[in-house]
């Protein structure tokens, strides 16, 4: 049974991603008692899923080590990973959190030394990799997974595989028998930074999503890009393993459009430019990339990384959102519409399209409670009237890391002036 | 104190027992080791072995332990003992999961595991157990410089959160730009009607704050001190100076409008009907405090037509303006745009942009001002005519692809933000050369220059924060927007990057937030982030001391200064403990409790090095703890197989790399050293910020002396590392390897 | 008393003699075994159709199809408007919306129905004939008198535009509505997947550009051959027409060798359930189903 | 220029947006526009042959104020209704309605292109649907065939031979309609006097009364 220490003054983060991670460091790194809660079975959420940033071209796992080596510093944080807020009562200065805890069949006797995955035969979709890959059942989420523990999956849990890897495991770590739980904690205030969910590309029809292998997405295409990912870091289309060179960014696929999502997802534009980069770095000139957009949305200093690429040659722009995506006889995408700066019509054929796919805040349809607004594209308001729930990150608006952070830094002084407040009033 | 008693334990777990000779470890860690005491364990990490290394701790007075286990960075919670110095040898991601298992390895893999242990034992013997700095400051009150919408807000979240604030604000009243607005953009569902700039409330919040002390027409004289135990100076109306003692900072400076004096061919200052953003908002101010019309400048006359010019100066690649996007104008034209709408649906109003900008909900805004028949049109205005009572402006229509004109009565220019960030240090610094040498000329530029100074730091490297691009106080960090490069002194809003009210809002919360963590830690004596809640701190055996300057020059946060003596004098809560001083101390006397010139010193000279003949070299590395150091681990991790050859070091950052551990290294016979570090230039990923370059630019005078040892050189190494060169890096490492075969043994061997 | 009752709204191509004529065949033996009884408005009048917009302008349109309303609502009271073309049903339905959400066009429309005589009190349901199969039978209930399923019969399901878009059938998507191919699946035929689905076949252009919709139902019918159908079906006059009598001129002005049957659903489903050839107003296709004449005589 | 033309011209001075808003159906929705262009490229004749203008460029013309060039712009009858535009702006527009809306206001105010084919497929259709409240089906065809004369009529008459033929021996196609047989309302004086009303009102309503 998993024991979690709480109280009045602790603040609950739900949510795991770099917004959660940060407002629980940077409550705890002010001397507060802090509870993390995570859905997957390891902490860093989308970002980790990300091969490099925008602008600096850099490295989401460098700044998760470091949040991650604050965090193993932090006595402070306790951390529940594939566990989910199911209910909160009570009120500001004093919830009463239940908290549902999926099994992980794995202790904390785990050291990773790999052996059980060794053991086991069955294959699973590798959800780290968009399911673009398989992983064996017994896994390691990803290089960098904190936890550093494996996680088993449930389909083997009763079959010999569940029993080879519990063979397998010198250090009694694989408990077959774990339970799902349920933990009721007190909390004095409460984060909410769930993060978001890439917009289903499927119900955009007329881009083919469903019926076109070589037509996916940009967090797709990060994990392509990456060389921790499924192909290596080579940009191989789906249909026939080809390395794609000439690859269509279409913006706005569901963002700006009042049939899907009626906001503007902010980091897409910037997405699709960083992604043109990916190009250029694998194939030099011999990639092409071209961007149909409405507006290219590179606010404040970003303006600088737009005005780069757009010097670069092999990447063109076209003023243009794609009406429809057909398939040649050789699998190739083909996009068509009107470039709209002087009614230029075109059917132009690529490799690989990618689809810049908005930002829909993971909260939306999630029961949260009733003193939580949120505004109709989902995301949570700012609510004058609310008590000691605050929203953090992309839980709150469509936003880009950097702003997500200072969002949850924001959110994490609210929570602890709540907690303050009934500190002060306890002494 | 008490004396000091030395621990080893060598873990038989994830098949280091099997892999590894771990009777040979301990002896290794008892003979050459010299630990007093010294024990094997299945499964260290386990409830048991934890318990085996507690009770060692609580009962046999062991102060000093030495862990042969896996990496530093793995099962953190199992090997947590704060009250010892603690070192780990890495045996498993540094050792056998880097080697194959195969029987013509297993030598060299022993060699390399005795060695670990041998690291890690004289490692630990070196370190203490940080005391912490006894200087610390303890005032907890905070300083807002500022009284816009920003540095309000920061002052009453930071009340909110129980701390005292002391605000100051150079004009006679609060409120800066958003006072001055008649009304904002929308922040709430459903986005389509401006609302009320929500001034007036705060000010009024702010006054009844107790907690709130506000100077009005006052600016900072001077600001000296260090977090927790800041004093600043205040200039105040009456001329006075009064003192404020406080323990962090937050500068919300505001911005500027881009002078649109610079944009004649925009007819700004041709004709009166030509404004700025600010100058609509007075426009509009004044129509409403008259209940009239907004009215044409030149002749009163009611405007008929407006037309918004969006990015005037700004985005401009040719370097005559604004380069960036000031991020706000798009929404703050729409919304000025509908002051006329809402007062005249037959007022023509056209906005000129080429890309609208108008970022998560601004798009309802965006399509509410289109639904109130405000006309956008995707052109480039090449020039704006003024002809008596109106304007002409000419622009391309990108859509009809063709060069036209609009009449307007009033044209509004979307000029953007310059940030109120006081003088460029780097400039600065240039300019106080010059004065040095030059005359009456140069010494006015720097007074001029330090006039414009926000903070008047008293620090050695300058007044001010440094500046980021285009003169922002920005993080240069995505993860970290507030990692700053002056401890506990935060930028808030549009000093620190363009942004629109409710951004502003949201980032001073959060700067409130870092200011109030800061003084809680400057309090306890814990380094701020990267390396938050450590202990230790620099210092100085002055004694020693030759008063080179190279630490106050080269520390990246300006955390040293220099007493009346000329010796540097160390602000310890300013530090952020990355040992860039003392790699930069030509003598070695700069040194922290848990990581000194010795703790890796004495690693280096822990290394059994073979003769010549034996054609096992040694190949030191040492690895950036923040990119390489993991990269490594992952290499392991991923069994990724390198040399056996290779002894890592993880360092802070290759700033701290004291030039002394190369040339101990390569006079003490090993073959090769490597450096890994993160990216430095313009892009670069170093937390310490000049860190990694620093550490680079020290290694070039190496080869100085490699010349002088008559070694090649190659035989030193420089390596730029990302985090994910996990796959990579073995290879390098590899290939350096080889390198160090073809030039063959040092000669430095057994001397 | 059968156990469903609609106001019949035939509308002008699907009365004898005109052009989709054998749609109407068919539609009547279908509803006979289904037992849904069709009552004719009395004296209805023509939609308008989109193509009149030019000369028709907003208030006429709406007018016209007031006037059906009116008509059907003091004839068949409470009873369903159902038409069979898509073009009614657009119109219908589109002068209904625009009618209920305008108090304005409302008492315009009222003014101008007086001088006929008439005025709405409450506008009936518009619905097309498919939506009746579908949501008030369904497709089990359109399975149960399958008594001849077209086993092996590959079909391509033209659903094209008017019943698809912008109304369309409720939980369908405009770019790839299935209710077509179920209802083939549901009579025991196949339903062969082809990318031009929804392609509008030029509707009115087919008199007005005729080489601009000829390029169209081209697309239409290459498709539906290069994935395997041996025939084509539609719940549209208009796409009916276009698609199959245009396949000689298409093959002078392009070169193929179209010859593909194109049929009504509703064709299918009288032959399903046992109806013969001229129940099923297969002597009304241009481009003779020999197949399923065949199949009928058995 | 007709007199409703000039009248119109003159009345709106140069505002052709508000113009366009007041007097074409669903007018109102063009300023709502953001040029993305996804009408343009989801119409299926826009590919077949060039349009002078695409819907969204109808648009900006609009805004741009440029009258003579909308009102005499072919692109609204390039038109089939097959509604793509409209179910996939991403603003809402209904596309569709508002290019049959500014075609229906240029060619009452005279200023459509003359033999516009489908303008006079609309026209013709039109006539004949309400002439006997239902469409003669034969007429109309024949109106079409001979709208550019004898000669040109039986040329496309002959063409189109087959196609009648086949319609004729199918039975759904009644040549006797040619003599005016066939389908028509009983209450037809009622049909065109309820029309001769609804044009009145809307002549009215939009001040058109020349």
């Amino acid at each position: 049974m998993t024991s979690v220490v709480a109280t009045n003054q602790t603040i609950l983060v739900v949510g795991g991603g770099i917004s959660g991670m940060t407002a629980a460091l940077e409550a705890a790194e002010t001397g507060k008692q802090v509870v993390l809660v995570e859905r997957n079975p390891y902490l860093g959420g989308r970002t980790v899923q990300l091969y490099r940033y925008f602008p600096k071209m850099c490295h989401p796992t460098c700044g998760l080590e470091i949040n991650l080596r604050r965090l193993k510093a932090n006595p402070r944080i306790q951390v529940l990973t594939l566990a989910e807020v199911t209910g909160i009562s009570g009120e500001k200065g004093n919830y009463s959190v239940s908290v549902k805890l999926k099994p992980r069949f794995v202790n904390e006797n785990c050291t990773a030394c790999g052996e059980c995955g060794k053991a086991v035969k069955a294959e699973v979709d590798d959800a780290y990799n968009y399911n673009l890959g398989k992983v064996k059942a017994a896994y390691l989420p990803s290089t960098f997974a904190y936890p550093q523990r494996y996680v088993i999956d449930p389909s083997i849990v009763g079959t010999a595989d569940g029993e080879a890897a519990k063979a397998a495991c010198k250090y009694n770590a694989v408990d077959l028998d774990m339970q799902e739980e349920t933990l009721t904690l007190n909390a004095g205030a409460i984060v909410w930074a769930t993060g978001w969910k890439p917009y289903d590309a499927e119900k955009i029809v007329y881009y083919g999503y469903d019926r076109f292998p070589n037509v996916i997405t940009n967090v797709e295409f990060e994990r392509l890009a990456d060389p921790h990912g499924p192909t290596g870091g080579r940009i191989l289309r789906p249909s026939d393993g080809k390395e794609a060179k000439n690859i269509a960014f279409i913006q706005c696929a569901g963002s700006r459009d009042e049939n899907h999502l009626r906001h503007c997802s902010r980091f897409c534009c910037m997405g699709s430019l960083k992604q043109t980069h990916y190009v250029q770095e694998k194939y030099g000139d011999e990639g092409k990339s071209t961007i149909y957009y409405i507006d290219i949305r590179a606010i404040d200093r970003f303006e600088d990384f737009y005005q780069k690429v757009q010097a670069n040659p092999n990447v063109s722009f076209v003023k243009s959102k794609v009406a429809r995506i057909t398939e040649d006889k050789d699998g190739n995408p083909v996009c068509n519409g009107v470039n709209t700066e002087g009614y230029i019509r075109y059917a132009n054929t690529h490799d690989l399209v990618v689809l810049a796919v908005g930002m829909e805040p993971e909260v939306k349809g999630v029961s949260i409670p009733a003193e939580v607004m949120s505004d109709s594209s989902g995301f949570i308001m700012a609510d004058p009237a609310n008590a000691g729930i605050f929203g953090a990150g992309c839980a709150t608006n469509a936003l880009d890391v950097n702003r997500a952070v200072q969002s949850a830094t924001a959110a994490a002084l609210r929570a602890i002036q709540v907690v303050n407040k009934v500190a002060r009033a306890e002494v | 104190m008490a004396e000091m008693k030395t621990a080893a334990y060598i873990c038989k777990g994830c098949e280091l027992g099997t892999r590894l000779d771990t009777a040979a470890l301990v002896k290794v860690a008892t003979k050459d080791g010299k630990m007093a005491v010294v024990r094997e364990h299945d499964f260290l990490c386990s409830a048991d072995g934890v318990a085996m290394i507690k009770n060692d701790i609580d009962h046999e007075g062991v102060t000093h332990i030495a862990i042969a286990a896996c990496s530093r960075r793995a099962k953190t919670e199992a090997f947590n003992f704060p009250t010892v110095a603690m070192s780990r040898g890495n045996l498993r991601e540094g050792v056998i999961w880097i080697r194959p298992d195969t029987d013509e390895a297993r030598e060299t893999t022993q060699e390399m595991a005795e060695d670990y242990v041998r690291m890690a034992c004289a490692e630990v013997k070196a370190m203490q157990v940080p005391a912490g700095n006894q200087k610390t400051g303890t005032i907890k009150t905070i300083l807002v410089v500022g009284g816009g919408i920003s540095g309000m807000t920061a002052a009453l979240e930071a009340s909110k959160a129980g701390y005292k604030v002391v605000l100051v604000e150079k004009t006679g009243a609060l409120g800066g730009w958003a006072a001055k607005l008649y009304k904002r953009v929308p922040t709430r569902e459903p986005f389509k009607a401006p609302e009320d700039s929500g001034v007036a409330d705060m000010v009024a919040r702010i006054e009844a704050d107790a907690n709130i002390k506000v100077y009005l027409n006052a600016t900072l004289a001077k600001t000296s001190g260090a977090p927790g135990r800041f004093k600043a100076e205040i200039a105040i109306e009456s001329g006075a100076i009064v003192a404020e003692d406080v323990g962090s900072i937050i500068q919300a400076s505001g911005f500027s409008l881009y002078d649109a004096n610079k944009l004649p061919h925009l007819g700004y200052g041709k004709s009166p009907n030509v404004v700025d953003q600010a100058g609509l908002e007075a426009l509009a101010k004044e129509a409403a405090a008259a209940g009239k019309p907004i009215c044409r400048p030149s002749d009163g006359k009611e405007v008929k037509s407006v037309v918004f010019v969006q990015c005037a100066g700004q985005r401009d690649s040719t370097g005559e303006h604004l380069q960036y996007c000031s991020g706000y104008c798009c929404n703050t034209s729409i919304k000025q745009a509908t002051y006329f709408k809402d007062s005249n649906p037959d007022i023509d109003t056209v906005v000129l942009f080429t890309d609208l900008r108008t970022p998560g909900n601004g798009e309802d805004f965006y399509r509410s001002a289109q639904n109130r028949g405000v006309i956008f049109s995707k052109g480039v205005v090449s020039e704006v005519v003024a002809n008596g009572n109106s304007c002409t402006v000419k622009f391309k229509d990108l859509i009809l692809n063709e060069d036209t004109a609009a009449e307007a009565d009033l044209v509004v220019l979307a000029t953007g933000a310059v940030p109120n960030s006081g003088p460029d240090l780097d400039a600065l610094a240039e300019a106080n050369r010059a004065a040095e040498s030059g005359g009456e000329e140069e010494k006015a530029k720097v007074v001029q220059m330090l006039s414009s100074s926000i903070l008047k730091l008293d620090y050695r490297q300058g007044p001010d924060m440094p500046q980021f691009k285009h003169g922002f106080n920005d993080s240069h960090f995505i993860c970290f927007p507030y990692e700053t490069r002056r401890t506990a002194i935060y930028a808030a809003g549009p000093v620190r990057r363009p942004m629109d009210i409710a951004q502003a809002m949201e980032d001073a919360t959060g700067a409130a937030m870092k200011a109030i963590q800061a003084v809680e830690n400057a309090g306890l004596g814990k380094a701020a982030h990267p390396r938050a809640g450590d202990l230790s701190f620099p210092t100085a055996r002055l004694e020693g001391c030759t008063q080179c300057k190279r630490c106050t020059v080269e520390c990246p946060f300006g955390a040293i200064d220099e007493d009346e003596k000329r010796f540097p004098l160390f602000n310890e809560s300013r530090c952020r403990r990355c040992g860039t001083c003392m790699g930069a101390c030509p003598v070695r006397v700069i040194s922290f409790e848990n990581y000194s010139v010795n703790t890796v010193g004495a690693q280096i000279k822990a290394v059994d090095v073979p003769d010549e003949f034996s054609e096992k070299p040694r190949i030191l590395v040492l690895a950036c703890e923040n990119d390489a150091y993991p990269a490594l681990d992952m290499a392991g991790l991923n069994r990724h197989e390198y040399d056996p050859f290779v002894r890592v070091i993880p360092v802070r950052c290759l700033g701290s790399v004291n030039t002394v551990w190369i040339t101990d290294a390569l006079n003490g016979g090993y073959d090769g050293v490597m450096l890994m570090g993160c990216k430095h230039g313009e892009d670069y990923q170093c937390h310490f910020v000049k860190g990694s370059e620093l550490g680079r630019y020290r290694m070039s005078k190496v080869y100085d002396t490699l010349k002088s040892m008559n070694l090649e050189k190659d035989r030193l190494m420089d390596l730029e590392v990302a985090i994910t060169d996990i796959a990579t890096l073995p290879q390098k490492i590899n290939d350096y390897a080889a390198r160090v075969k073809e030039m063959g043994m040092s000669p430095f061997k057994d001397l | 008393m059968a156990r469903k009752e609609y106001a019949f709204y035939p509308g002008c191509s699907s009365q004898k003699g005109a052009s989709a004529s054998n749609y109407l065949v068919s539609v009547e033996s279908m509803c006979k075994t289904l037992d849904i009884k069709m009552t004719e408005i009395p004296d209805w009048n023509c939609c308008g159709a989109s193509v009149s917009y030019a000369e028709a302008g907003e208030l006429p349109r709406h007018v016209m199809n007031a006037r059906n309303f009116a008509l059907a609502e003091s004839n068949l009271p409470g009873q369903d408007i159902v038409a069979t073309c898509a073009a009614c049903w657009l119109g219908a339905r589109e002068s209904k919306e625009r009618l209920e959400h305008s108090d304005r066009l409302m008492a315009d429309t009222q003014e101008a129905l007086k001088e006929a005589g008439l005025n709405i009190k409450v506008i009936p349901e518009v619905r097309h004939m498919v939506e009746v199969l579908i949501e008030d039978l369904g497709y089990d209930e359109l399975k149960k008198p399958v008594k001849k399923p077209l086993d092996g019969m590959k079909f391509a399901g033209y659903v094209g535009c008017q019943t698809n878009r912008p109304f369309g059938i409720a939980g369908e998507s405009f770019e790839n509505p299935m209710y077509l191919d179920k209802l083939i699946e549901t009579v025991g035929g196949e339903a062969v997947k082809y990318d031009q689905k929804v392609t509008c076949c030029g509707g009115a252009l087919a008199f007005s550009e005729p080489e601009k919709a000829q390029a169209q139902i081209k697309d239409i019918i290459e498709s539906a051959y290069d994935n395997g159908a041996e025939m084509i079906v539609t719940p549209c006059p208009l796409c009916q027409a276009n698609v199959e009598v245009y396949q000689g001129q298409i093959n002078k002005r392009y070169g193929t060798k179209f010859d593909i049957p194109v049929l009504y659903y509703s064709q299918l489903m009288t032959l399903a359930y046992g109806g013969s050839a001229k129940e099923a107003g297969l002597n009304g296709n241009v481009v003779r189903a020999r197949k399923l004449e065949e199949f009928a005589g058995k | 220029m007709s007199d409703l033309n000039s009248q119109m011209a003159d009345r709106y001075k140069n505002n052709f947006l508000k113009e366009i808003e007041e007097q074409a159906e669903m007018g109102e929705w063009v300023k709502m526009c953001m040029q993305c262009g996804l009408c343009s490229g989801s119409c299926p004749t826009n590919f077949h042959s060039g349009w002078d203008h695409p819907p969204q460029e109808i648009f900006m013309m609009i805004r741009a104020g440029k009258r003579e060039e909308v009102l005499n712009a072919n692109g609204m009858y390039m038109c089939t209704s097959c509604y793509n535009c409209y179910v996939r702006c991403p603003r809402k527009v209904p596309v569709t309605h508002v290019m049959h809306g500014i075609a229906e206001y240029a060619y009452k105010i005279g200023r459509a292109p003359k033999n516009q084919p489908t303008m006079h497929l609309s026209k013709t259709f039109w006539t004949n649907a309400t002439k006997y409240g239902r469409v003669n089906e034969v007429q109309l065809t024949q109106s079409l065939y001979f709208k550019d004369g004898i000669a040109a009529g039986i040329k496309k008459g002959l063409e189109m031979k087959d196609v009648a033929l086949g319609l004729v021996k199918a039975g759904r196609l009644n040549p006797l309609e040619a003599l005016g047989m066939g389908h028509k309302c009983k209450d037809v004086n009622g049909i065109r006097k309820m029309l001769a009303k609804a044009y009145e009102l809307e002549a009215k309503r939009k001040g058109r009364s020349a």
